[in-house]
């Protein structure tokens, strides 16, 4: 993905809107990729736990080079660090913590996402097999889920769609879309536009969503952490 | 208890008995808790006809250390259950993928919840349960669901092991095992799964009794045997390194 | 986390919001675990036509502590679940009993492991599972089974709690819990089945981070509320005595 | 129960005989009462692990006075000691370890025991409600089911039954049974006694047998430890 390509905000700026949503006290689990990045975002004193897939709870930023544990990973695999009051627990437990409904809030990349909430995140068209890891079990059982997208591919092609053409990861889920052009709500008859990007008009957006766009009626700018 | 060691001199004398066509698990989730010498021992020892059941595949990180991808190249597998055939970003090409694509291995794809649960389920005497997880997607066609008040759920069933190769930071004799951190993964849940778990340790293994009954990850009945992995470059991945004091 | 602590000053203050009607489980095995001072808590509070789950009814042990059969006494309950509604020798009456027979209050009995599976699924997400236990009994008696792999198996359901009372030795603020030896038992399973999690703790809160992470027994995120136990006679059972050092 | 009324051997003496089952390596469960006193048998360099329903797995003895830890106990509530290698588990994984058949035996007290292997040990007639415990687990999922009884009632009325009138804790499970008796395996046709206590006679025994007693080829005395 190219920063220059593309239109409105960049990677940390949609990470940074997705974790301004984080509420305090609340357990959260970060995807692989864009979603990582929410983690740098400054949301003041709001504690929130970060959760991963392979049962640490409580984990922090990535550790400086030279000061990584080897065998402290998150889900994407980077050496990460612990926050005080960190646990550890098995795979069976930690997805146990994700379909309990124990997860205030998971975030995710996506390929498509549709207007009825549906998403797609583990197959392309075409390809044999693919790759879920727990997007699976955290799509279904997580209390939110929030996607976070580019708006259109490299082929200018939305990634807003009325309906995945691609296998779907889980449907109806989807409580909040986050992309470079703004951020939307999947409605079920359409993508509610509640804060635009810099530079983007309302026009620009609905002709790179698939599906019906509608617009808030408090639409204001994409909001900025810090 | 704790009479006789289960520490065995060699990786090779661990895998001895290992017959064709087994279903053997390994722990491991990206590097910690992979059981890399056990794993080069099975391509020594040959077994073939293997169902093999991990997170992963493997062969995306670099330099290739013994994973699945390894043991198909080397034909000693007949079918993988995992909960990625393909990465996560699409421009990395598994190894393992060209011999699914053939045809020549066969692979049964699962939410990675759903895999550490169905194990669980293994361990612990539970034939089958339910789960809202892949609900609506393509891995649910054509099986069987049932609404529980008021929510479909997926119905799935155990997935025991002959075998299963795990990781652990330190041992006692009796077999109880500690993991460091994230190391712990699925290591825990597949012994209790396997009617033969083998763990590789990075410490020396202690007395039975050196571990405190309250600070056992892994119970000792479910260990069969344990091998200390050699310092480098005999054993594989650093067996201690860089770890933070808290 | 660990920001702010999850330690409360009293029992009372534990319980004050707990309303009538509520389902609340109980730790303990015999007398390790149990949270007695939670429980006489609960009998001064008076909240009404309770669900209580626990392991037994109590009312054995002498001296008398407080219980389920005393909360029965107190008018407290309308229903019980749990794995003994009689003791097991014929000739040990429980107080529990009378009430039971007149009708008054209405008993769930449960085998023990599927008690503790059931909780273990309401914690986890799975509405339901198949247990071989109980097959071909009394209460198999007109409920759905089924015949997986040539053996037949009951169906179980999940059992959600709205409170769990738990009692734990050590804790730091973020809830992380340790317990000491067979205090262990049905805690940590109840802890994650209950939107909300009281712990009394035998030991001084310590400061989040003071236990190391892979030492901790139940994650603090299953823990919502702290209390420490003061010392007798104010608080009930002793906090510690005569453990043998290892 | 007197020692006095019963004829044959005592109770140490059939905990005895059931002890001398156990072979290396075995995990065992044994049950409150008489089964419990299966842990004190000589039964030489065997490795035997004890579990306990509530999570303690490779308990030894009772505590000494004055040096019981209060905080452990067996599934009778005596305050035990742990030999080295021992490990706590809690009751849900507890309980994982029986229902996944990871228990060699289990001992266990009963009412009645039948000749097809059921027995009955959790209600007594025309109780409402009953104590079960761990013992419905245990019965349908332990490797090899070893009961213990008294062979009659106070009455004189024979335990070993044709089919049980009690409720029963499991069906078909039981495979060996001792009594101050003798020691007897259920067949489903009728009870093969295999082993006859001292001052005991066949026909005495079958006298005080329900369904069909046969006589093992190779009858002998019932063995005892040490």
């Amino acid at each position: 993905m190219s920063e220059t390509r593309q239109k409105g905000v960049n990677r940390q700026q949609i990470a940074d809107r997705v974790a301004l949503e984080f509420q305090d006290g609340w357990i959260v689990n970060l995807g692989v990729g864009i979603p990582t990045m929410c983690s740098n975002t400054d949301i003041g004193d709001r504690d929130i736990t970060y959760h991963s897939e392979n049962g640490v709870i409580g984990y922090g930023g990535v550790a400086p080079a030279g000061e990584e544990d080897l065998n402290l990973v998150n889900a994407g695999g980077q050496n990460v660090t612990l926050k005080p009051g960190a646990a550890v627990v098995h795979h069976a437990d930690s997805f146990g913590i994700i379909r309990g409904g124990h997860i205030d809030a998971t975030v995710m990349g996506a390929y498509q996402v549709s207007m009825r909430g549906d998403f797609a995140n583990w197959k392309l068209a075409g390809q044999k097999g693919g790759g879920i890891g727990g997007a699976m079990d955290l799509a279904a059982c997580a209390k939110r889920v929030f996607i976070i997208l580019e708006h259109v591919t490299r082929k200018g092609e939305p990634r807003l769609v009325e309906a995945c053409d691609l296998p779907v990861t889980a449907r109806g889920v989807v409580t909040l879309v986050a992309t470079n052009y703004g951020l939307f709500e999947p409605t079920g008859e359409g993508f509610l536009l509640r804060e635009i990007a810099p530079g983007l008009t309302v026009e620009e957006i609905r002709a790179s969503t698939g599906g019906t766009l509608t617009v808030a009626p408090n639409l204001g700018p994409m909001r900025m952490a810090g | 208890m704790g009479q006789k060691s289960k520490q065995v001199a060699s990786f090779q004398e661990a895998v001895a008995d290992i017959p064709d066509g087994s279903t053997i698990a390994f722990g491991g989730f990206a590097m910690p808790g992979t059981p890399f010498n056990l794993i080069r021992a099975l391509m020594e020892h040959g077994a073939k006809r293997l169902t093999l059941v991990a997170n992963t595949t493997g062969g995306a990180q670099q330099p290739r250390m013994p994973d699945i991808g390894m043991l198909v190249e080397n034909g000693q597998v007949a079918k993988v259950i995992c909960a990625f055939t393909a990465a996560t970003r699409p421009t990395d090409v598994l190894p393992f993928t060209k011999y699914y694509e053939s045809g020549e291995v066969e692979a049964e794809l699962v939410p990675q919840g759903t895999l550490a649960e169905r194990l669980r389920a293994a361990g612990a005497g539970i034939p089958a349960f339910y789960t809202p997880t892949a609900v609506g997607t393509e891995l649910a066609e054509g099986r069987e669901t049932r609404v529980i008040n008021g929510r479909e759920y997926l119905l799935e069933y155990a997935l025991p092991l002959d075998y299963a190769f795990i990781r652990a930071r330190r041992a006692d004799a009796a077999g109880n095992l500690r993991f460091h951190r994230s190391q712990r993964n699925f290591n825990p849940v597949m012994a209790t799964a396997a009617s033969c778990t083998i763990a590789e340790v990075d410490e020396a293994i202690l007395p039975a009794g050196a571990i405190d009954p309250d600070d056992v990850h892994t119970a000792g009945i479910f260990v069969h045997r344990l091998v200390q992995v050699p310092p480098a470059p005999e054993g594989l991945w650093p067996t201690k390194r860089q770890e933070r004091a808290r």
